[in-house]
């Protein structure tokens, strides 16, 4: 048949699963970037699961389409490198957001944050809210996740630094992204370790049973839960007190970005490339650094004064 | 031939009155996917008497007795409970309106209580909120059992009864519903000589109850043993009814069949040779012990017992069959290495198992599958090129035990009873083997084809072949068997030559001659 | 072979006379009929979808989960099923890992692939045959240990870097065209296909699956062949593991989670019966092809996966109940 | 004599092999980490398997007819997600109508399962993996993929499942209301006792006239109507919905039928071995995390414990031969090998 030539831009988003708050927000950001450019179609999609197999699936069908752009969040770094270099091969431009992919499947990465800010934050959360003493635990999403993984690894990192010399690592657990597993890890950590004042869980699951399960337990204003979550998720765990503080960057601009910043490459903008800089609409100046990675500002807390109002938001 | 018009259809009952029928069909049809089972079926039966419906195998008779339960609705025609018409559109109205049956099939919840077997899908209830009476419902299966006269643990699970049991809880739950009518197809298939006696007891109890009682049977003698009249179907049409007393066996053979029959047994005279199969100390922890016995080139080696003496199971060790067997099997001399069944096919011994259901045949294969499957790498790896071949086999043998079937690729489930058991004999004698284990071989099948059965059995060993016949069928054990070993309890009681095996001399062996009923009590305990 | 003298009253023809209706009433027809219409349908609805690289690279979507199918159709044919296939996929790939770290040579990963599977395979086996377990029960236990084993060994690590031979065999083409992975699938297909209806071992598994205690009884070695088919499924597992990994380049302890019930759709929208003893590859290939099509379809017109699954989901109740219901129909009439 | 015979035919009773091998579990567990034997360490544990022994119950019934319901974790999220929705979007509505809501939406659910199942005779396996599928999707499809957080719901829909009655949690009452009129329902009325029957012998239970289409109808509807009450109870416990809420549950509540020796094909399995499969389970599941071993162990663990368990089972279900050679010469038979 004859081709439909259309002149939009056709830019994908590729999230890690949908039905995920996080990204759903970050699609509302991709809208605005659209609309402010211009001539551009944002296609959103993502698999039913996180899973990199999911993603590879749709991978190929966005080939097949010949979208301009592909933006994704990946749940495997390395898994989605064969699919996304052939996407590139066949002249798409391929830029990874949040959860990035392994240098050569793609042409830059942007960070929501800097994975070491983002470490440090939540440690910093940690000991302010028990004043720097005792004992802390990690509730992961699942021992698969990338970006879960490096944050954990920066965190283990950051303990050794003198100002956290009074916070004790106890425990890594893994939720899988389940709340009922998630609950039920957090009960143990609570068990097994008496001593246990916060539970830092850099997952939107995880944070949400870890507040669940001090409330159950009685637990509140003795131990805390702090972490990765977003605010409208979050907001009753504020109020219930087991959280006092928890980050999240914000998704809307995560995605605003990623828009803009994909356009740029489909544009040929000559900066677009390692060491490169240019700027992207509202967000002002992005740097790409030598290894093809921009981060964004650092990550936003939330507490019982602006968590109400943010929750409205994302 | 006498036919129905030409007698006094209406016999007297006891009272000396004209009995109107209690039960009466007319112009019944039914048909599966263009096969007529049943086409203008007339059937009266009247309170108090017993009536035997005849037939070849697939004549229609276990469809009759599925329509008249409700459990298939009738294409056409009416039916008359005590001149009411009735329509039963599930097998509960046929109970509630008096009609029950023992079916062909077992119909048996093995997981289940024997009293809750009986009284499943109406047991009593009591309280509130209402529930399942159990006290209740065991007392009056006990109370059921005695007025039987047979005696059965009624908590005991159905799976842990002998066949013969279970057959008793089938009756007993046709009884339980005071039934007007009470249907028996093939009851006594799997029942030994002892308990056969025990139902025709239970039967006359019925009749003189005032109970109808329809009997099915392919065996003549427990027809007029036990019967008042007959009604004759062939092919899915009536053919003739009237009383038993007006009508010699051979007639009624006819009637059925179509054509005569020769009864005799056709043994033939075969010269029999050397000592063929040996067992030697044979022993199973459980099931047997201590079987000894010969078999030679030629002969007919008959096995009868009481069902439960353990035929099945020592001739199901001697096909690799079992594990945990001891003992030792030779075949012309040569020790055996018998691990399974197809080491026991490869040595030439075939057995043809007697539960035809779940041994036999492969219901949803094709009449050729189920023939070919033991001689498949005989016919060859790559089936796809020999399947000529493989027809022709399956032709031969078809042919040659008249089976009735459509085409060879036809599900055996379309079959009727009988003739599944044909395939499933063809199955065995395709395998061409040197010893070929009949258990139960005519279980099920009709007078005619029983004929060419024993004549194919005679046929067999004239041909060199050596046959072992597990049978609880007296007259056919006698009629066709060289010599006769009797089991018991797991034992081999007594061997017979052809010419001393009396009836008499057989049955007392084989209800260990001995107090009978001291036993029994035992067995049940 | 024949008698001489055909004594029977009664004549039976060999096969059954071909009729029209019966043909169209064949799983098989009607499921070509559904993959035709849903070809039609998405060509005319979307621009990229009959273009024959398009349509190349959409295979690489189901032909490890289709190769893992085509023994698994033999195992349900069979009266079993086994849950733990993309549990034995993980395993396998996290024990082509190992050896690739340990520096083995290319060509060994895929003889460490299939000889794992094969492993894998044969302790659920063991297990059904030697202690008469229901497979199903089985398989449910054993999918937690072989993915809690690839969980033990990689904890939160990923095995990357693997040699070029897996990459051109996961991601490669022949001619540039057909990828390498369909054109072993094909292989497959007539294989398992030639095994199944046309050999002795073919007829040995219908007739387990129809009735196990008859095939017994008939001199077929039931055990054997369960205990074969669990591990050829471990086996063929290991194949899409060596295909799979050297499709994404890497491996993780959560690989191909949830492929399982995939795999076991497309053999049931193939015609197998659950209930065992029925089914035919030729159907399952279909199921797979139109499974296949209808996805990519709808990947294409960017419908979410989740919607995709419902698409699936009530494409497999209506295939099997609309045969039933217009059956009603008609004997109501 | 006679009573170590019956103590040990006691011992050998599956259910009882259960307890006992629970219990074990529980004392090793507690071995190695003392707080596990905790007053409330336990109480928690009676709650946390709440869900599941509800689950697994109703599971038994459908598994007892000869079916299986893989339904039933997607039916949980829908109907826990509608409830949810409901009382987000109506904060004033009464907390039992919301409850009732959740369970009708889940009985209509189960009773389509049971309609395909049971008038139509397709192969369970078959329709509940569709329906499995279809339930899933339709969770995003109605809540836009959007979660329903704590905040969202009102306190009184949060607080019920944990909120406690004479001490103990409502969860448990639940569950042991439920467990009880299950064990009646099984024991004592005529829909279990066809089901029994159903599982047993399909083709008799139709000679004897049990209403099957009727009896596979209700039964899914019961599966159904169970998902959907602990779909309200899953919600509001971990307060919280979303689209994956208790994935791959099914194959939980499966397996602790099969741990406590429900028959999966069909007519055998009893009330309580359903709810010591389903404590067995949730001992393993809550005992891992305490017992700190490293979470990359527990999943092989748990692999490893219910193939064992499952085998054990198996020893005590394994069909014997038959007993036809007469007692009293065995005995001597025994006698004369044993000297
Ligand atoms: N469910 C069915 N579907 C198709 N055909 C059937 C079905 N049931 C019976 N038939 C056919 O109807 C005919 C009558 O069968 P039926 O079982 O009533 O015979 P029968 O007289 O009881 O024979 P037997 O003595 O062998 O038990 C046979 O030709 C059989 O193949
Ligand atoms: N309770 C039972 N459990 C398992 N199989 C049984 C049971 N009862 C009977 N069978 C099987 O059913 C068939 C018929 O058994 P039957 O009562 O005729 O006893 P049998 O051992 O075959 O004795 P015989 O052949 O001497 O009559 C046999 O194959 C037997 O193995
Ligand atoms: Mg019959
Ligand atoms: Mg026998």
């Amino acid at each position: 048949g004859c081709e439909q030539k259309s002149d939009k831009v056709k830019i994908a988003i590729v999230v890690k699963n949908l039905g995920n708050g996080f990204f759903d927000a970050a699609h509302e950001g991709a809208k605005e970037a659209a609309k402010q450019i211009g001539n551009v179609e944002i296609i959103y999609t993502g698999p039913t699961t996180p899973s990199a197999e999911g993603q590879i699936e749709i991978i190929n069908s966005l080939i097949s389409q010949k979208v301009n752009a592909i933006a994704i969040s990946a749940n495997d770094a390395n898994a989605l490198v064969p699919i996304t270099k052939k996407a590139m091969q066949r002249g798409i431009k391929v830029i990874s957001f949040d959860s990035g992919i392994a240098p050569e499947g793609r042409l830059m990465q942007l960070n929501p944050s800097n994975a070491d800010l983002i470490g440090l934050k939540q440690l910093q959360m940690a000991s302010d809210a028990i004043g720097g003493k005792g004992e802390i635990a990690i509730l992961s999403a699942s021992a698969q996740a990338t970006n879960q993984n490096i944050w954990i690894n920066v965190m283990k990192k950051d303990l050794e630094k003198p100002e956290f010399a009074g916070l004790k690592l106890v425990a890594t657990v893994y939720g899988d992204d389940q709340s009922d597993k998630s609950y039920r890890e957090a009960i143990g950590l609570l068990r097994s370790n008496p001593n246990l004042k916060v539970i830092i869980s850099p997952s939107t699951v995880g944070i949400n049973a870890a507040s669940k399960a001090v409330v159950d337990e009685h637990l509140v204003g003795k131990v805390f839960v702090t972490g990765l979550g977003l605010p409208s998720e979050m907001a009753g765990h504020v109020k219930s007190g087991a959280v006092k503080e928890f980050a999240i960057w914000n998704p809307i601009d995560l995605g605003y970005a990623a828009t803009y910043i994909a356009n740029e490459f489909v544009k040929g903008n000559p900066n677009a490339k390692a060491g490169g800089s240019f700027t992207i609409g509202r967000m002002g100046t992005i740097e790409i650094d030598v290894n093809g990675e921009a981060a964004m500002a650092p990550p936003f807390t939330y507490n019982k004064d602006n968590v109400e109002q943010f929750s409205k938001i994302f | 031939m006498l036919m129905t018009n030409e007698h006094n259809p209406f016999p007297i009952a006891p009272d000396g009155s004209l009995a109107p029928p209690i039960l009466t069909l007319k112009g019944i049809c039914k048909r599966f996917q263009g096969i007529v089972a049943l086409h203008e079926v007339a059937l009266n039966v009247r309170a108090g008497e017993v009536m035997a419906l005849i037939g070849e195998n697939g004549a229609g008779k276990s469809t009759m007795v599925k329509t008249l339960t409700g459990i298939y609705q009738p294409d056409s025609g009416s039916m008359h409970i005590a001149g009411k018409e009735v329509r039963f559109a599930t097998p509960q109205q046929a109970m509630l309106a008096g009609v029950t049956a023992v079916h062909q099939e077992t119909v048996m919840f093995d997981e289940l209580t024997v009293a809750e077997n009986i009284f499943i899908g109406r047991q009593p209830m009591h309280g509130f909120p209402a529930r399942v009476n159990w006290p209740l419902m065991e007392a009056q299966a006990e109370r059921l059992f005695t007025r039987l006269e047979v005696s059965l643990p009624v908590r005991a699970k159905v799976k842990d009864l002998s066949v013969a049991q279970r057959h008793f809880v089938e009756i007993a739950r046709a009884l339980s519903q005071d039934a007007r009518v009470v249907i028996m197809d093939e009851p006594t298939a799997s029942l030994s000589q002892r308990e056969i006696q025990e139902l025709y007891r239970i039967i006359r109890q019925l009749r003189a109850a005032g109970t109808a009682v329809i009997f099915i049977s392919h065996k003549f003698d427990e027809i007029y043993a036990v019967a008042d009249r007959y009604t004759v179907l062939r092919d899915g049409h009536f053919v003739a009814e009237g009383a038993l007393a007006d009508i010699s066996e051979p007639d009624l053979v006819s009637l059925m069949v179509g054509r005569s029959i020769h009864q005799t047994f056709p043994k033939q005279e075969v010269a029999i040779g050397e000592t063929l199969l040996e067992v030697k100390d044979f022993c199973h922890p459980t099931e047997f012990d201590n079987i000894n016995f010969s078999l030679r080139q030629g002969e007919i080696l008959g096995f009868y017992g009481l069902v439960g003496a353990g035929r099945s199971e020592v001739m199901q060790a001697l096909f690799g069959l079992s594990s945990n067997v001891r003992g030792s099997v030779s075949l012309a001399g040569k020790i055996l290495d018998i691990k399974s069944a197809k080491d026991a096919i490869a040595h030439g011994i075939a057995y043809v198992p007697e539960d035809r259901q779940h041994q036999g045949g492969h219901l949803t294969m094709s009449v050729q599958q189920n023939i070919t499957l033991p001689i498949l790498d005989r016919i060859g790896f790559l089936l796809g090129t020999r399947r000529n071949e493989e027809t022709a086999i399956s032709r031969h043998y078809s042919e040659q035990l008249e089976l009735k079937a459509s085409h060879l690729t036809q599900m055996i489930a379309e079959l009727s009873g009988g003739n599944q058991q044909k395939v499933v004999l063809g199955k065995w004698l395709a395998t061409k083997p040197k010893v070929i284990i009949l258990d139960e071989p005519t279980k099920g099948i009709d007078i005619g084809s029983k004929a060419a059965v024993h004549r194919f059995i005679s046929e067999l060993v004239s041909t060199g072949l050596s046959v072992i016949l597990v049978s609880s069928e007296l007259p056919e054990v006698l009629g066709m068997s060289d010599r006769v070993i009797v089991m018991h309890q797991g034992h081999i009681k007594k061997v017979f030559d052809r010419a001393h095996a009396t009836p008499e001399s057989v049955v007392a062996a084989a209800s260990g001659s001995d107090s009978l009923a001291v036993e029994m009590a035992e067995e049940i305990a | 072979m024949t008698s001489p003298t055909n004594s029977s009253r009664y004549t039976i023809r060999d096969k059954e006379e071909f009729q029209f209706k019966k043909f169209f009433s064949h799983w098989e027809t009607l499921l070509a009929l559904l993959f035709v219409a849903a070809f039609i349908i998405n060509s005319l609805l979307l621009p990229n979808f009959f273009d024959l690289h398009n349509l190349a690279d959409g295979t690489f979507n189901f032909s490890e989960k289709a190769l893992i199918a085509l023994p698994m159709a033999l195992l349900i044919i069979c009266r079993e099923i086994d849950i733990s296939v993309s549990g034995i996929l993980a395993l396998c790939s996290v024990a082509m890992g190992l050896a690739n770290s340990h520096g083995l040579p290319a060509y060994s990963l895929l003889f460490i692939a299939v000889f794992t599977g094969a492993a894998c395979g044969s302790l659920n086996g063991l297990l059904v045959t030697r202690f008469a377990l229901p497979s199903i029960v089985v398989t449910i236990g054993s999918v937690s240990l072989f993915r809690g084993l690839a969980s033990v060994v990689l904890g939160d690590q990923a095995f990357t870097a693997y040699p070029q031979l897996l990459i051109d065999w996961g991601q490669g083409y022949f001619f540039d065209f057909i990828p390498r992975q369909f054109i072993i699938l094909l292989f497959f297909v007539v294989v398992f296909a030639i095994i199944l209806h046309a050999t002795s071992w073919g007829r040995r598994i219908y007739a387990i699956g129809n009735n196990p205690v008859a095939a017994r009884f008939s001199g077929v070695s039931v055990d054997k062949y369960r205990f074969m088919l669990f591990t050829l499924t471990g086996a063929m597992a290991g194949l899409a593991a060596f295909l799979l990994t050297g499709r994404i380049g890497s491996t993780r302890p959560n690989i191909a989670t949830g492929w399982e019930l995939e795999i076991i759709t497309m053999v049931i929208l193939g015609g197998v019966s659950i209930a065992g003893g029925a089914g035919t590859i030729v159907g399952v290939f279909l199921a797979v092809l139109t499974l296949g099509v209808v996805n990519y379809g709808m990947a294409l017109a960017n419908i979410p996966g989740i919607i995709m699954t419902i698409v699936v989901g009530i494409l497999l109740l209506i295939t099997i109940a609309l045969p039933r219901l217009l059956n009603r129909k008609k004997q109501r009439k | 004599m006679n009573r170590l015979k019956y103590l040990l035919k006691y011992l050998q009773q599956r259910e009882v092999l259960l307890g006992l091998m629970i219990v074990l579990l529980i004392g090793l567990v507690g071995v190695r980490a003392p707080i596990f034997l905790g007053m409330s360490s336990l109480s928690n544990l009676l709650t946390d398997s709440t869900l599941l022994v509800m689950l697994a119950v109703t599971q038994m019934f459908v598994i007892i007819t000869r079916g299986i319901d893989l339904s039933v974790a997607s039916n949980l999220a829908l109907s826990g997600m509608m409830s949810a929705l409901l009382a987000s979007k109506f904060p004033d509505l009464p907390l039992l109508l919301i409850v009732l809501v959740a369970m009708a939406i889940g009985l209509g659910l189960g009773l389509i399962n049971g309609y395909l199942i049971g008038y139509l005779s397709l192969p369970p396996i078959v329709v509940t993996l569709g329906t499995m599928s279809v339930y899933r999707g339709l969770v995003f499809v109605l809540s836009g993929g959007a979660w329903v957080s704590s905040h969202q719901m009102p306190a009184a829909f949060i607080a019920f499942p944990l909120s406690q009655l004479l001490g103990i949690t409502h969860l448990v009452w639940i569950a042991a209301i439920v467990v009880i009129l299950m064990w009646y329902l099984a024991r004592y009325t005529h829909f279990g006792r066809d089901l029994y029957a159903i599982g047993n012998q399909p083709t008799a239970a139709n000679y004897i006239g049990i209403p099957t289409p009727r009896r596979l109808f209700w039964t899914y509807g019961l599966s159904g109507l169970m998902a959907g009450l602990c779909g309200y109870l899953w919600v509001a416990r971990y307060a919280v919905a979303y689209t994956e809420i208790a994935y791959g549950f099914e194959f939980t509540v499966i397996a602790a039928c099969v741990i406590g020796g429900i028959n999966i094909a069909g007519g055998a399995g009893t009330v309580s071995g359903a709810v010591l499969g389903s404590l067995f389970l949730a001992v393993i599941n809550n005992a891992l995390p305490v017992v700190k071993i490293s979470p990359f162990w527990q999943s092989a663990l748990t692999g490893v414990v219910i193939l064992t368990a499952v085998m054990i089972n198996a020893r005590s279900n394994k069909k014997g031969s038959r007993q036809i050679l007469p007692l009293q010469l065995l005995q001597k038979n025994a006698i004369r090998s044993s000297t």
